[in-house]
């Protein structure tokens, strides 16, 4: 493939999803080796891209660089069929925040020599991406500004793929299929009509509308693309870019199409716990062939087909009076033991079930020790976990790696992850979440997955619980002066709260101004909390608590966007700290208002916590404010309590 | 040589080893008559065996695998003999061979049971037909495969053989019942596969076994099941029996009643024939058969 | 016994990769038709041999059986590549043989054999005995005949079509196939062909537009009319994707429909086995038949049924006829029963070869 | 594919919106509405509806209306015969009407635009038959929504077969109509707009794109356009075993008749749903039959001084050569219309006429109470007793019969897996899966072809017949043979439902002496666009074959199941001759 550099197929992979969607799990490992149906995601991809004709992969890693960099060539080394025909290079970037980061980095770096594939590491694909691009080239011969082909699967509007995602409503030329309008919804928005332009449909013969696309992450690029994302640093997100391109598409000179894929072609993409659930099952059904739950391992046909889609590996044992109902993926090693009974369900490598165990709608990963007389329902239990004796796990737990659960314990719809303190976070989240559930599963009847409902909705899910209660206090003084730049932010976030506009323009706002002032990503953060907290309507107002829980509340995507990473959330307690001393309407309750970011899952308690520590050592005035000694006294005692409490 | 001694010997072995089949025996036999009757020429040799399987055939036990065991080892000794002229050296070599062949013999049960693994399936049924040691070494070998699958085993009257079988499978950690002889056809449409043993193999391809199979084979047929039969490869003999009377008399009844010359037809016989068509497959140390390959190799060795 | 029973640590890298490249080339679609398939593994195995350094029996049969090993693991359906290995193994051993000249070189034929049996020369198991001799010289002349056979299958096959196919006749195809369709254009043009469409319409379709268009009258009848119309059938012709031991068959997914009935009218079914799709596995190995191949074909996915939970949707890859479902193999030799395959396995492989 | 789920999905929309508008016994408010929604489900702003309505606007609104009232008193069947009947006329007259626009439209100028040009080639032959050609095509289209919508309302298990029948039947003629009516127009409108500026035309267009009607436009004329080659070359393509066969399919007889003869409406309609396929499956086939013959009674006026008994037997010997001449009766409409001859001919020579034609009419509710509804009861109770826990029972293509028999069983608790089988060139069975799977059965999916891997696991086969000949052979879907086959070599019992209407006197050993030959295009791939069948007609030696039926030996049946008990396919002629002393036919 080296003598003709030109002719090779380019691809670029994107290793993260840069949401929280797969939280914990995500944190602990990243998220191309999270197993579908057994099989590292990473492995789907690639393999796709080398059935594709791709001659040449790019894996772009934001986080855990090095361990994607040595799968890779550990897998090599075991000769992939992939490694074969394609050369593969990781890509590490850790000051990537966004897709729209991504791009400009590969623009800057100039990685891509011409048109090429952009798919996410979460694209599961049996698609000819030669042939495609081809097309698209074809395409590009007719309109020079054609910058992007998108790829979607066309499905039945009830199917789950649409159903648990953001629905995509796509209006195109039907002759030229050029893209004219593309609107997401919201998950499980209940809106009913969209509006269409009318020029959309004056200025072509013929208008597409679709309602009913699943969109697998996968786009055919023209070498316009990356440019046009560091023309434009607004472009955060693939949907930024369609949606700018969309809107202002004289001025950027450049164009959209979209291509279904034909009945035999699978395409859908892994976005969160319920997606998951799906592409898993129709991995299992074979819907993806030639991909499959071998995929990757030189090795086929290890695993012996028992009817009902159960499928065991050669050497996993089952005990004479186990039952396998249908649907089951058993990896190497595992033993099953008598009287249990399994459904829908994924079991990893080395696992040993115990006696009377029921696993239905659960993914259970590698190394997993499940204790007699368990019940694991619609959960995720990752690699090296225990689960003792007599206990039940249901309603989309998901517990991350080397947790152990003492037996008898009861578990609904909660995070474990290792360490002590998140675990008696995720307890009292539970308590939210659970009431979740209830309302969810009421609204989508007798969903299997229901459980796993949470990814997507566990942002919104966390402010409807409110644990805290406020003290009003009257005070009413103005906002000091800081810098143009936190005064801007104040503004658009001002303005953006009262005129209720839609959070993702506030983060193109902000992030235009960052620009402009050219500020660091982590002054962001503190600027943003520090402005959220000095915002006019607080001065006003009377209930100051109740504004910021409101406000906390409307700007949640705003903080999420920001408030990732641990540095992120120090950032922003620094902010608080340094409002609450600031400005006066805060003074005094910087204890309610932490209480309130926490209940709003924007900060948690290990960096609550060594923050404290770090106050006390360098005393700051509101160490020892009282509210705040009682929040982390509570916090405490929260945390003893969920101790005991399993 | 006295023929009660030979008939001693040839019990004595019977007796002593369980799991040793009738064939097997009689060519331990006859090499140790070759061993222990010293003789100067081809002939005398020729003689004594002769003798010898004789002696046997009337020592009150199933005949049909020791006549095919012997006439193999006869066939055995014309082939040695050919090889070379002087006597005793002749005489050694055949012991020295005679126990090599011995031991493939041995081995043979063994490979068979190998050669039926994979046509025993997890979560299959089998029924079986009264008590046959390769098929027990098979099933047993299976279950230690941890192969989950169910046997019926038919009593199989007179000697209800099938009992034991029973009682050593169940030993063996194999899921087994015993059914009735009469059940079969009743049992036939739950079982996915017939797996018998064979006491002979015969030139068509077909197989003399302990009554009943006939019977068995034609209810699977019917209900299309399929009927393997395992089977060590000493047990082919170059018999063509073209229907129930046509078997040999001394297959069919203990020498014991051919001698006390009652009315055979008021007898119960102890073997039945069941034809070629009956057999899908025979498994065998030479391989897995088609019924119509036993001839093939039949002629290889005899013509 | 087989040397070496070790996966393929007893092959060094360069082979690994040509292995590799040989996988991937047929995954990804650009090496299709088991005839090519079985030729380019020939050329696989011809390269290995000549350039594996020590050329003795032993090393060979490794070296071969280790490929042969690695292919079968990562193409486990295309039984045609191990045929292929097989029979280059058998050929080393036959060359071994040759040059150890052994006693047992009157017995024709390998492996067991009563008359081995009786013979008692432990000598079979000397067979890959510590001669030294370096066999790739014979061995070239033994793959170019292969080769050679291999090249001339297909013609030879057809050639057999005058023999069986009559003018005025009526014959049932199944699905599409390249040697079935060039079986039939062999024969004389007068016949009536009705071609059942397989689980692949299009292939289908296409073939018999072109069997059309060369002036046969081509019936389409879809795969729920084959019942219909069998009983104006004279001859089922079909082309098999195995020929397994002891005259199984190994086809497109469909197929038992129409053995059956044929079998119920009685109509000839002819099965056309080209030797390198003679393989000797026989037909419970699961894993074989119970391949899946997509379910688009039967339910496009786009239904949100197939979406729901309690809904599966199947569509094998191949099916299985039993052995007294067919009348005749068409092999490159002409025509055999059945009954008569493990005769022909035996000639072909040795029997230690039968599992890689 | 997903288009005609798409669609489906606002037809249902469709169908909800004119129940609703039929509780407000249609005011006039209600056309404009109704027909709103159905496409603007998903883009209310599309200006096109607004302009859409162009000439043959307000009779259309008066049948639209008229459409609402009917749907609404569609629950009390009394009145629904008047209205279907009345605006039916008129949907034909709307169609024709269309359609003559349409051909003016072609004539003036001599097709400028594409689109023109099939609509002249086609207006040239005979226009009578292409009207009718027009309406069979558009209910061609329907009848799939007539499916959905059936597998949508699960009235047609819920209250018995009759009224399942029925109201599905009524909903899909109403829908049809509908359609009809606006297929009328748009043609006529396309027509219209061919020689206007190419706007108007585009967003024409653009309506329709998202509810797939615009593919219907284009199927509407497509047929057309294709039909010369059709004709002429239809003569090369013929089997020659079938060639017994043929004339009963081609459309040929669609030209032949005379709409404005004295046929009653519903005869004509229904003479256009059998020919269409609209109305399938025996059962369906019968009652619509019955109804039909309902409604030519009621509205039969007696001429002077002729017995009753003779005049109407002649008028309804002209009615049954028309519908047979648009589809070859199956056995239980021969069995339906012996019946009624029977009670014709038992009346007395002074009867009333009123009286005759209320004891007619209470004669056919009898035999489609008794025969199919409480019949199919008897035999669901039967076959439910015969499906035990876990059982796994595999059921070909799609049967009115076998779904009740299995939601019945679901319903009563039972445990079962269901495996539908279907083929490529019937959709049938995957409109059963889906109802199925709607009323939450665990099921299995497969293609004919892969019987051989299911059939292992399979416990029961159940089948439904569309008839049961004396000999005991068993008339069923093409492909039932083979199941039963398949099943017979793993040992499966085979059971066959049907009613001993279904049972008739013929004999037959192969499906080559009775047979009919479905559309040949329906073999050709519909979702590759160039299927290398596509041209078969200009290819002499290449002809696609398409059997609707074939026939099942007594020998692979284990047995059938009717109201009357479960017996051996052997014993048809007993039935029958037991029959004949119970009903007189």
């Amino acid at each position: 493939m080296e003598i003709d550099k030109e002719n090779v197929v380019q691809a670029v992979v994107i290793m993260d999803t840069f949401n929280d969607h797969f939280n914990p799990i995500s944190k602990c490992k990243p998220m191309s080796l999270l197993p579908v149906a057994g099989v590292p995601l990473i492995n789907y991809i690639l393999e796709s891209l080398a059935h594709g004709g791709v001659g040449e992969v790019i894996l772009f890693c934001c986080q855990d660089g090095p361990t994607i960099k040595d799968y890779i060539r550990k897998s090599i080394e075991n000769k992939a069929i992939w490694s074969v025909t394609m050369d593969v290079q990781v890509m590490m970037s850790d000051s990537c925040q966004t897709m729209g980061d991504v791009m400009r980095e590969i623009d800057a770096a100039g990685l891509v020599r011409g048109y090429f594939i952009l798919a996410g590491v979460n694209t599961i694909t049996n698609i000819n991406f030669g042939a495609l691009l081809e097309q698209h080239k074809q395409l590009c011969k007719k309109d020079k500004g054609a910058a992007m082909t998108l790829v979607y699967k066309k499905v039945a509007w009830e199917h789950p793929l649409i159903g648990s995602d953001k629905p995509i409503f796509l209006a195109a030329d039907a002759n030229t299929n050029k893209v004219l309008m593309h609107h997401k919804y919201k998950p499980k928005s209940t809106e009913k009509s969209i509006s269409l332009p009318l020029e959309v449909v004056l200025n072509h013969s013929e208008v597409k509308l679709h309602h009913n696309l699943a969109d697998a992450n996968i786009a055919l690029c023209s070498p316009s693309v990356p440019p046009l994302f560091s023309d434009n640093f607004d472009f955060q997100t693939r949907d930024d870019f369609v949606h700018g391109i969309l809107i202002n598409e004289e001025i950027l000179a450049s164009s959209l199409y979209y291509t279904l894929l034909k009945g035999n072609q699978y395409a859908a993409a892994v976005t969160n716990w319920k997606t998951y659930q799906t592409v898993c099952r129709d991995v299992l059904h074979n819907w993806a062939y030639p991909l499959s739950f071998e995929t990757g391992s030189t090795e086929q046909n290890n695993y012996l087909f028992m009817g009902n889609h159960i499928f065991r590996e050669k050497s996993s044992t089952l005990s004479r009076s186990c039952s396998l109902i249908e649907d089951v993926l058993i990896g190497s090693q595992t033993h099953i033991n008598d009287n249990t009974v399994v459904s829908k369900s994924v079991i990893g490598k080395n696992c040993v079930i115990g006696n009377n165990v029921t696993i239905t709608g659960s993914h259970i990963m590698n190394n997993v020790v499940i204790k007699d007389n368990c019940k694991v329902l619609n959960s995720f239990i990752d690699e090296q976990c225990t689960i003792g004796e007599n206990s039940v796990i249901e309603n989309g737990t998901i517990i991350a790696s080397n947790v152990v659960v003492d037996a008898g314990s009861q578990l609904k719809g909660t995070l474990l992850e290792s360490s002590e303190v998140d675990k008696e976070k995720s307890l009292m989240k539970s308590t939210s979440e659970c009431t979740e559930w209830e309302n969810e599963s009421s609204g989508s009847g007798g969903d299997d997955f229901i459980g796993f409902e949470k990814s997507w909705s566990s942002s919104e899910s966390c402010y409807s619980s409110d644990g805290s209660d406020e003290s009003s206090l009257p005070d009413s003084p103005v906002p000091e002066d800081t810098n143009i730049f936190l005064q801007e932010v104040i503004d658009s976030l001002a303005r953006g709260y009262e005129e209720k506009l839609k959070n993702d323009y506030l983060i193109l706002e902000i992030n235009s101004s960052r620009y402009a002032y050219n500020i660091q990503l982590h002054e962001v953060n503190f600027f943003v909390v520090r402005a959220l907290l000095s915002m006019p309507v607080l001065a006003e107002n009377k209930n100051v608590l109740n504004t910021v829980k409101d406000i906390l509340k409307y700007f949640r995507p705003v903080l999420s966007n920001y408030i990732k990473t641990k540095s992120s959330i120090m950032d922003c307690l620094r902010a608080v700290e340094d409002s609450c001393i600031k400005c006066e309407w805060l003074d005094g309750k910087s204890g309610q208002v932490l209480h309130l970011l926490y209940e709003a899952d924007v900060v948690d308690e290990d960096s609550l916590i060594e923050w404290h520590k770090d106050l006390e050592e360098n005393e700051s005035p509101i160490a020892n404010q009282t509210s705040l000694v009682k929040f982390f006294d509570w916090l405490e005692e929260a945390s003893e309590e969920s101790d005991d409490s399993d | 040589m006295k023929k009660e001694e030979v008939q001693e010997i040839f019990l004595k072995i019977m007796k002593e080893e369980e799991d040793v089949s009738a064939g097997v025996a009689a060519i331990r036999t006859l090499l140790s008559v070759i061993e222990n009757y010293k003789v100067t020429t081809v002939r005398e040799l020729d003689l004594n065996m002769q003798l010898a399987v004789e002696a046997m055939k009337h020592c009150d036990q199933p005949v049909t695998a020791i006549s095919s065991g012997c006439e193999l080892f006869m066939r055995f000794i014309t082939f040695a003999k050919l090889d070379f002229t002087d006597f005793e050296e002749c005489e050694q070599i055949m012991l020295q061979r005679g126990n090599i062949f011995l031991n493939t013999l041995l081995e043979a049960r063994g490979k068979v049971a190998k050669q039926a693994m994979p046509f025993i399936t997890d979560g299959c049924k089998i029924l079986t037909h009264s008590r046959s040691r390769v098929v027990l070494q098979a099933m047993l070998e299976a279950a230690k495969a941890n192969k989950r699958f169910e046997v019926y085993v038919t009593m199989s009257c007179p000697d209800n053989s099938g009992e034991l079988m029973h009682k050593q499978l169940v030993a063996g950690g194999v899921d087994a019942t015993l059914i009735l002889d009469s059940a079969v056809g009743y049992i036939m449409e739950q079982v996915d596969i017939v797996m018998i043993g064979a006491e002979g193999v015969t030139e068509s391809g077909g197989i003399i076994n302990k009554i009943g199979t006939y019977l068995l084979g034609m209810a699977a047929l019917e209900l299309k099941k399929p009927v393997y039969v395992l089977t060590e490869s000493f047990k082919f003999s170059r018999i063509y029996p073209l229907d129930q009377q046509d078997l040999p008399k001394e297959f069919k009844y203990l020498s014991s009643v051919l001698k006390s010359g009652k009315d055979l037809t008021k007898e119960h016989p102890l073997v039945d024939y069941t034809p070629p068509a009956y057999i899908t497959l025979l498994f065998t140390d030479l391989g897995i058969l088609t019924p119509s390959a036993v001839s093939d190799e039949l002629i290889k060795l005899y013509l | 016994m087989s040397p070496s029973k070790g996966s393929g640590k007893d092959l060094d890298d360069k082979f690994i990769d040509l292995i590799g490249k040989f996988v991937s080339d047929i995954k990804n679609g650009k090496l299709r038709g088991s005839n090519n398939i079985a030729l380019s593994m020939v050329t696989l195995l011809e390269t290995i041999i000549s350039d594996s350094q020590n050329a003795t029996a032993y090393e060979l049969c490794t070296a071969v059986r280790a490929a042969g090993r690695r292919v079968a693991a990562a193409l486990p359906h295309e039984l045609v590549a191990s045929n292929v290995t097989r029979r280059i193994l058998r050929a080393v051993r036959d060359e071994n043989r040759a040059h150890a000249n052994q006693v047992n070189q009157t017995v024709e034929g390998s492996g067991e054999s009563l008359q081995r049996l009786v013979l008692a020369a432990g000598a079979r198991r000397a067979t890959l005995g510590a001669a030294q001799h370096d066999l790739r010289e014979p061995l070239r002349d033994h793959i170019a005949e292969l080769r050679g056979e291999l090249e001339s299958s297909v013609s030879s096959v057809c050639g057999q079509a005058k023999e069986h196919v009559h003018g005025d006749e009526v014959i049932l195809t199944y699905g599409a196939s390249a040697l079935a369709e060039k079986f039939l254009r062999a024969a004389p043009r007068t016949y009536k062909l009705i071609l059942a469409e397989g689980p692949e319409t299009a292939e289908s379709h296409a073939m018999a537009h072109r069997l059309s268009t060369a002036g046969i009258s081509v019936t389409v009848v879809s795969s729920a009319s084959i019942y219909a119309v069998m009983s104006r059938v004279n001859k089922v012709v079909i082309s098999v994707s195995a020929a397994l031991g002891g005259g199984a068959v190994l086809a497109a997914a469909g197929l038992s429909a129409v053995t059956q009935a044929a079998r119920h009218y009685s109509v000839p079914v002819l099965a056309l086995a080209p030797l390198y799709k003679l393989c000797p596995v026989h037909a419970t190995d699961a894993s074989y038949f119970n391949a899946l191949a997509p379910p688009h074909s039967a339910l496009p996915y786009e239904r949100h049924e197939c979406a729901s939970d309690n809904v599966h949707v199947y569509a094998p890859m191949y099916d299985f006829a039993p052995p007294d479902h067919i009348t005749l193999f068409i092999t490159n030799l002409g025509g055999s029963s059945p009954s008569y395959m493990y005769r022909l396995l035996s000639e072909l492989y040795d029997p230690n070869d039968y599992n890689l | 594919m997903s288009s005609t789920d798409n669609k489906s999905r606002e037809d249902v929309m469709a169908a909800r919106q004119a129940k609703k508008l039929a509780k407000q016994k249609g005011k006039e408010a209600a056309p404009e509405q109704v027909q709103i929604p159905a496409e603007a489900q998903v883009k209310p702003a599309t200006p096109v509806q607004q302009e859409k309505p162009s000439k043959p606007e307000p009779k259309v609104n008066s049948l639209k209306s008229k459409d609402e009232v009917d749907k609404a008193v569609l629950k009390e069947e009394k009145v629904i015969v008047a209205d279907k009947s009345k605006d039916d006329i008129k949907a034909e007259r709307a169609a024709k009407k269309a359609a003559k626009q349409a051909k003016k439209k072609g004539a003036t100028e001599g097709g400028d635009a594409p689109q023109d040009k099939p609509q002249v080639a086609a207006a040239a032959p005979a226009n009578e038959n292409m009207t009718v050609k027009d309406v069979v095509e558009t209910l061609r289209d329907i009848a799939i929504v007539a499916k959905e919508i059936q597998g949508v309302t699960d009235k047609v298990i819920d209250l018995g077969a009759k009224k399942a029948e029925d109201s599905s039947k009524s909903k899909a003629e109403l829908k049809a109509e509908r359609r009809a009516k606006q297929e009328a127009q748009r043609a006529a409108k396309q027509a219209a707009q061919e020689k206007v500026v190419a706007k108007p035309k585009a967003e024409a267009k653009a309506a329709p794109e998202k509810d797939a009607t615009s593919v219907k436009v284009e199927k509407a004329v497509k047929p057309k356009s294709t039909e010369k080659p059709k004709v002429k070359s239809q003569g090369s393509h013929r089997v020659n075993w079938f060639q017994h066969l043929y004339k009963e399919h081609d459309k040929e007889s669609l030209k032949t008749i005379a709409i404005n003869s004295n046929l009653h409406p519903a005869i004509i309609k229904l003479g256009v749903q059998l020919a269409s396929r609209v109305v399938s499956g025996s059962n369906a086939r019968c009652i619509a039959l019955l109804d039909a013959l309902k409604k030519m009674v009621r509205d039969y006026t007696l001429p002077a001084k002729t017995e009753f008994a003779r005049g109407l037997e002649a008028h309804l010997a002209s009615s049954l050569d028309f519908l047979w001449a648009m589809r070859q009766p199956s056995a239980s409409q021969t069995n339906a219309v012996k019946f009624f001859r029977y009670h014709l001919t038992q009346l007395p020579n002074n009867v009333d006429e009123f009286d005759a034609k209320k004891t007619l009419q209470e004669e056919i509710d009898r035999y489609i109470r008794e025969q199919i509804d409480m019949a199919g009861e008897a035999i669901s109770i039967a076959v439910r007793n015969k499906i035990s826990n876990g059982d796994n029972i595999l059921t070909y293509g799609c049967s009115s019969l076998i779904e009740r028999i299995l939601l019945d069983a679901w319903a009563a608790g039972l445990q079962f897996r269901t495996v539908v089988v279907g083929s490529r060139v019937q959709p049938a069975a995957q409109h059963m899966l889906r109802r199925l799977v709607a009323r939450g059965l665990p099921c299995t999916y497969i293609d004919i072809t892969a019987l051989g891997f299911v059939m292992n696991t399979v416990s029961k086969v159940v089948l439904g017949a569309g008839a049961l000949l004396v000999n005991g052979s068993v008339l069923g879907s093409a492909g039932s043979a083979q199941l039963a086959l398949a099943a017979r070599a793993r040992n499966v019992p085979v059971l066959v439902a049907c009613e001993t209407h279904k049972f008739c006197d013929r004999v037959q050993t192969d499906a080559f002496v009775y047979n009919e030959i479905g559309d040949p295009d329906d073999l050709i791939d519909k979702n590759d666009e160039n299927s290398p069948l596509k041209d078969w007609r200009t290819n002499p030696n290449l002809t696609p074959l398409n059997l609707t039926y074939d026939v099942t030996p007594p020998s692979l049946v284990t047995a059938v199941v009717t109201e009357l008990a479960i017996l051996p396919c052997t014993s048809a002629p007993v039935v029958l001759r037991f029959k004949l002393s119970e009903y007189g036919v």
